[in-house]
């Protein structure tokens, strides 16, 4: 057990599947010397040489295009992108190329590519640097999605993803990356499924669902409530797609109400789909309609205004009210708006 | 003899196009065509007229290239036309759904092909079929994508050959990043991508040149000019010789006929020399011609001259080989009807090939998504399960 | 009032805009002389010349770019994506330049395009040929999305979208290019709302949701339906984001029962987000859960196997009876794999 | 004079760095610079010493700038390194949330940016902020987008240029867009867009290139290759110089000194004038340096040499031109103080303009989404608007 903030998990985590197995290649910008922008790859080129930490130019399609490429010669990939905006331009190699290859043929040809992505906002930078693209990826079939909220799932669920022989998508809650926590780097990477939900704080109330940087508000959320007499069971999807709803499924049937909060837009979003699998799943328990509690549908706000987009402890409670049918913001009558 | 970075518009002095037949590239289009195109170097060694050119540089390539050997090279030109035209035949008979020919592009795909050895790999568009086939595709395999029976016929470690790639330029990225790959594990194979003259334009073949160059890597980049892009000539796709973009890029590039199968075999022999020996990318203009439509779907007729095609009839990759066997002695009644009957013989096993295809399960549309289990998946297989059985007859009393 | 083939009235549509506007300029691959490879923009570039149809180089990325250029300069653009597949390498473009531009420049720039895309499945082609990426844009804040299911909303929508100052994706359900219909060409595109639902056939017993293809499928499933008794009412989204949730809701406080159908794969699909869009206005008025019937999350199949994949009226008609609770595939014991 | 297409290799013989000092790029690197950089020719009117050079060719091209002409460059580039200062300080001081200094470029930016005509339409990158001052920007506007007050500075018709762009390369792609644009509307004005030599390396970029030349679009690419991607040299991006890349696309191009304003301007308006009469597109490599970090959040320390820094200080733009007015007795010190103090004013009111910009309102978050009713957002902002009125404090009874 050591302590150790979230990014130096992932460079642990890192550094440990490269030991292991020779065919885990570093792919990205500015991994190498400078050790990224979040330094999240530091002092690994200079352990493990140039050839397995490779600074790639300045082109996101080419660095997933070549990725492919190296999957097709059997090395392991481990891509990053320096931020979420800046996936787009690899979109269609993820979306046509890395999520489809193993299907087109027919199983003959893995992708075990790992793309890792810093993500999510509340850090103050400009445009593209604080976005929540994961709801693109967990819509695309072929693909694998996680997302993790603490540096013991960050060392051990980035071993997992490298050696999925599915494609992963590993986004870094980048708000987080400070957060020390511990460690136990003894821990076998093959004892867990890192497909598996985790039940972060047990209740009876009502069931919070969440993922990546929200786990800490939620957990906060969870602790505030409790003081007002409110149970809340806090769960921490860790794998988006496929999630695992049987996990979601028994707590919802325990307290019959659900809130779900993410960063991203509500529209289209994750939590559509939680709410939609859930009620599905669970009509017969729900006390009320899933709420969500999300991000608007805007383009990420300038910093100055991006703690209004994004979910908060207060925004959070007021929707586990909704949920309760507890004096909240929606109270009283609707407005002409809000009946649109 | 390559048009390399050090030496900018250096090339080939083996010939070029008569200014008068240059392939412009213009019919059909407001844009400007290649307006030097007929003027740059091109490497030729036999011409249209079916006349062997020695040339200084390139004859050293193709030194055992003995008249066996150029037999050999005309069976395959004349084997793949002929499931070509198979192919084509199966789709006008409801057989195949689609086709995209390679009429036309036999030369290009068979003298580069076959300089290839069996441990580099292959990652093509969806047009390199004769490449298949000197890779030993099994013959109904290159069908099964064009009948619907698959999204790829092949295991492509099989033949190491990808499977074909649909999206315009993608495949390009895929061989520069295994030709990284191969650096890494010391070997001396090489990756070799086939893409179109349209495919240029497209942002992936610019950066796999940008990666390739920063790498250095064993990559062959073999474009085929075949002077259209569906209806688009190459004109709108480039202003200049597509060969003279690689030295921008740090990466020597030749231009050659690619209607010459002998040309064709010695620009790639010496492309895949200097990938092996640590000397990085080349990039290969062939420059050739699409006779048939773009697929059976298309209707070439809509946008383009019925004389640019007739120019191009006369330039044809087989025929050239045809008179040069023929001057040399080597066409006799017998090797002609070898070459028939070996035609004929690949025909009717691809005609069988594809119509004895085994038709897919329904359960199939659900495997190989993931390698590992998937709960999303599976819920939905096991949902659509129940549904179709739903409309099995119901067990009925009485009966066994 | 004319008969025409969807195809021929999106045509027709497209010629009367750029009749009005000489500032709407068509831009795509194949579409001037070969007047597109589904003909769509046959004739145009004959008649209004190669300066305003556009014969583009082969590079999605840049038609798209060059289309923002083009508004920037005060065109109104119209571009074509051969197919629904060919998107991706100008997602970047779409979502980080399309979609966001306005939102950047505080209303300065307007970003008056309209994206074009033939899509979805059951014409037997081969990958990359038959996807409904429709989801991937209405997550996307900033971009409007629309599809269109018979020949004079094709007519009539893709004016509205062209007159919009705001970018809007056109989804044309490439099967049914060859349907026929009626076409008043007199109609007024600024008489009716791009945005507004259509009630396609009235009905009591549950709400059937689609759009694009499958609204003459639904049509279809309503009327065997009635033969059995069960009265559907349909409703064609038209526009897919914003979804008319009004039209939705007040439907299903009178049905009870909402099933949702499209092509698209099922995980984070348009249908999660009807899904829970209506649970959360209607909780107390469903009678049911929401019932999804869609593609499934896998690659899009080889033709082959298509018909497998797409919902069909059959398996629209089995979700109907699953909201009914009326006997269904999934009735009886939940199998282990079902309980997932 | 310009490196085009029929001509590869022809450049200017004005000058070239000194085969000892050229600018390799390769500090850092395991991949090899462009190996021949310093031989390259490079347009140089003035070199670091602050000699005037004559240069047949492009001397015409600049022979209105007198003695008070190249005062008035002079004074611009003090100008905008005391804006890249000051704007640093704001960032050190907490004002700013970030800044990407321009420190060594302001030749480049002012050379090019004074031969613009208003009507022209700059689409630059992030770092451009002496192009926005050329343009007219209002000074507070540069520092909205760093202080977390917009995303974006200024409305771009009011001085016809766009707001920087942060997703690196796609403004080439607007440029190009807009410039064809201009085709149709028979306009003579001309659209320039900025990026960096890590930039070259985006599929945009290279696209960019093949619409510009396939439409011949009036677009200038002005590419400063300051040596660095963030931690990546230009090595690793190009393995032969920038300039070479866009003969290969049928685009002219030139290698510019990017730290002589003169031969910048000379170049830039040469490029203008061949676009405005139908030449089409021009691509500019101006050969400057990094001098900062990478934005204020970046330490160069981590990966590059101090020495490189220090031979670029040798080279410095403001420098040599101060020497040259020194020896044609043009830096008085009346000129002097009076540049100092139209520097000081500007600095001044960039800080006051700072520091008085007005919070933006909540309700700012949704505006400008769409420019039409949306029903999605509206509900939104409605349920938004009401949780934030849940926190005003209760009405109380008998109070007003
Ligand atoms: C990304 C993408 N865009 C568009 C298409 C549609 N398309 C298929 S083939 C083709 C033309 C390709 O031309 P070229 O690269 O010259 O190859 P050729 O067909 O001549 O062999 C186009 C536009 C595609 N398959 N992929
Ligand atoms: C598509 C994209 N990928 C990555 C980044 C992150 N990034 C910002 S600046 C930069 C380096 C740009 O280098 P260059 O083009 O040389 O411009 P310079 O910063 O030197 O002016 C990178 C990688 C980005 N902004 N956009
Ligand atoms: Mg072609
Ligand atoms: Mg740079």
């Amino acid at each position: 057990m050591s302590t150790m903030t979230f990014g130096r998990a992932i460079n642990a985590g890192l550094r440990r599947a490269m030991d292991e197995d020779p065919k885990v290649i570093l792919m990205g910008e500015d991994i190498g010397k400078l050790g990224g922008v979040f330094r999240i790859t530091d002092g690994l080129q200079k352990d493990f040489g140039a050839h397995r930490v490779l600074d790639s130019p300045l082109a996101e399609a080419a660095i997933m295009g070549t990725a492919v490429g190296m999957a097709y010669r059997g090395y392991r990939p481990v891509v990053e992108i320096q931020f979420d905006g800046f996936i787009y331009p690899a979109f269609d190699q993820i979306v046509c190329q890395v999520a489809k290859l193993h299907y087109r043929t027919q199983g003959a040809v893995r992708m075990p590519i790992t793309i890792r992505v810093p993500f999510g906002g509340g850090i103050g930078s400009p445009e593209h640097h604080s976005e929540s693209p994961e709801a693109y990826f967990t819509h695309t079939s072929g693909l694998r999605v996680i997302s993790v909220s603490n540096p013991q799932d960050a060392y051990t669920m980035i071993q997992q993803a490298i050696r999925s022989d599915d494609p992963v998508l590993y986004f870094e809650p980048k708000r987080r990356y400070h957060v020390k926590g511990e460690v136990d780097e003894a821990v076998d990477p093959a004892s867990s499924d890192m497909g598996a939900a985790h039940v972060v704080t047990r209740g009876t109330d009502v069931t919070l669902v969440t993922y990546g940087p929200l786990v800490p508000t939620a957990r906060d959320a969870a602790i505030a409530a409790s003081d007002d007499g409110v149970s809340i069971e806090v769960i921490d999807l860790r794998s988006l797609a496929p999630i695992d709803f049987a996990t979601v499924e028994a707590s919802v049937r325990k307290t019959g109400r659900l809130v779900v909060t993410h960063e991203a837009a509500q529209s289209g979003g994750l939590g559509a789909e939680i709410a939609a699998s859930i009620t599905e799943r669970c009509f017969d328990y729900l006390e009320h309609a899933p709420v969500r509690v999300t991000g608007f549908d805007i383009p990420y706000p300038y910093s100055k205004l991006e703690f209004h987009h994004l979910p908060d402890l207060d925004r959070i409670l007021d929707g586990v009210d909704r949920a309760l049918r507890r004096p909240n913001s929606l109270s009283g009558p609707e407005t002409e708006g809000a009946a649109l | 003899m390559t048009e390399d970075s050090t030496q900018p518009g250096a090339g080939s002095d083996s010939g070029s196009y008569p200014q008068g037949t240059a392939p412009s590239g213009t019919g059909g289009t407001v844009h400007p065509g290649p307006g030097r195109e007929g003027a740059d170097d091109l490497v030729r060694l036999v011409d249209h007229h079916g006349v062997r050119h020695p040339n200084r540089h390139y004859d050293a390539l193709v030194a055992d290239v003995d008249g066996a050997a150029l037999q050999k090279l005309y069976e395959d030109m004349v084997v793949v036309r002929r499931i070509d035209a198979e192919a084509t035949a199966l789709q006008r008979q409801g057989e195949l759904a689609l086709w995209p020919p390679l009429l036309g592009q036999e030369a290009a795909q068979i003298g580069s092909g076959r300089a290839l050895r069996s441990d580099d790999f292959v990652f093509s568009s969806y047009r390199e079929n004769a490449v298949a086939y000197c890779r030993g595709v099994d013959l109904a395999d290159i069908l099964r994508v064009w009948r619907g029976n698959a999204s790829s016929g092949w295991d492509p470690y099989t033949i190491n050959m990808a499977t074909p790639q649909v999206i315009i330029g993608a495949q390009t990225l895929h061989a520069t990043g295994y030709a990284m790959g191969i650096i890494n594990d010391g070997a001396d194979s090489v990756a070799v991508t086939y893409f179109g003259d349209g495919a240029t334009s497209q942002g992936d073949v610019n950066e796999a040149m940008v990666f390739a160059a920063s790498y250095q890597a064993p990559v062959i980049f073999f474009c085929q000019n075949n002077h259209w892009a569906i209806s688009e000539p190459v004109g709108l796709q480039a202003h200049v010789p597509i060969a003279r973009r690689a030295p921008g890029f740090g990466i020597p590039s030749v231009r050659v006929d690619g209607n010459d199968v002998l040309a064709c075999l010695a620009v790639t022999r010496e492309a895949l020399a200097r990938a092996r020996s640590g000397g990085g990318p080349t990039f290969i203009e062939a420059v050739t011609y699409r006779m048939g439509p773009h697929t059976t779907a298309d209707d070439p007729t809509r946008y383009r001259d019925a004389n640019e095609l007739e120019d191009w009839a006369a330039r044809d990759p087989l025929a050239r080989i045809a008179t040069l066997l023929d001057s040399l002695g080597l066409l006799g009644a017998d090797y002609s009807d070898a070459v028939k009957a070996k035609a004929d013989a690949v025909a009717a096993e691809l005609r069988e090939g594809c119509l004895s295809m085994p038709e897919p399960a329904p359960s199939d549309v659900f495997r190989h998504v993931y390698s590992e289990p998937n709960s999303w998946l599976e819920r939905q297989q096991d949902h659509y399960e129940r549904y179709l059985a739903s409309f099995a007859p119901a067990p009925q009393e009485g009966t066994r």
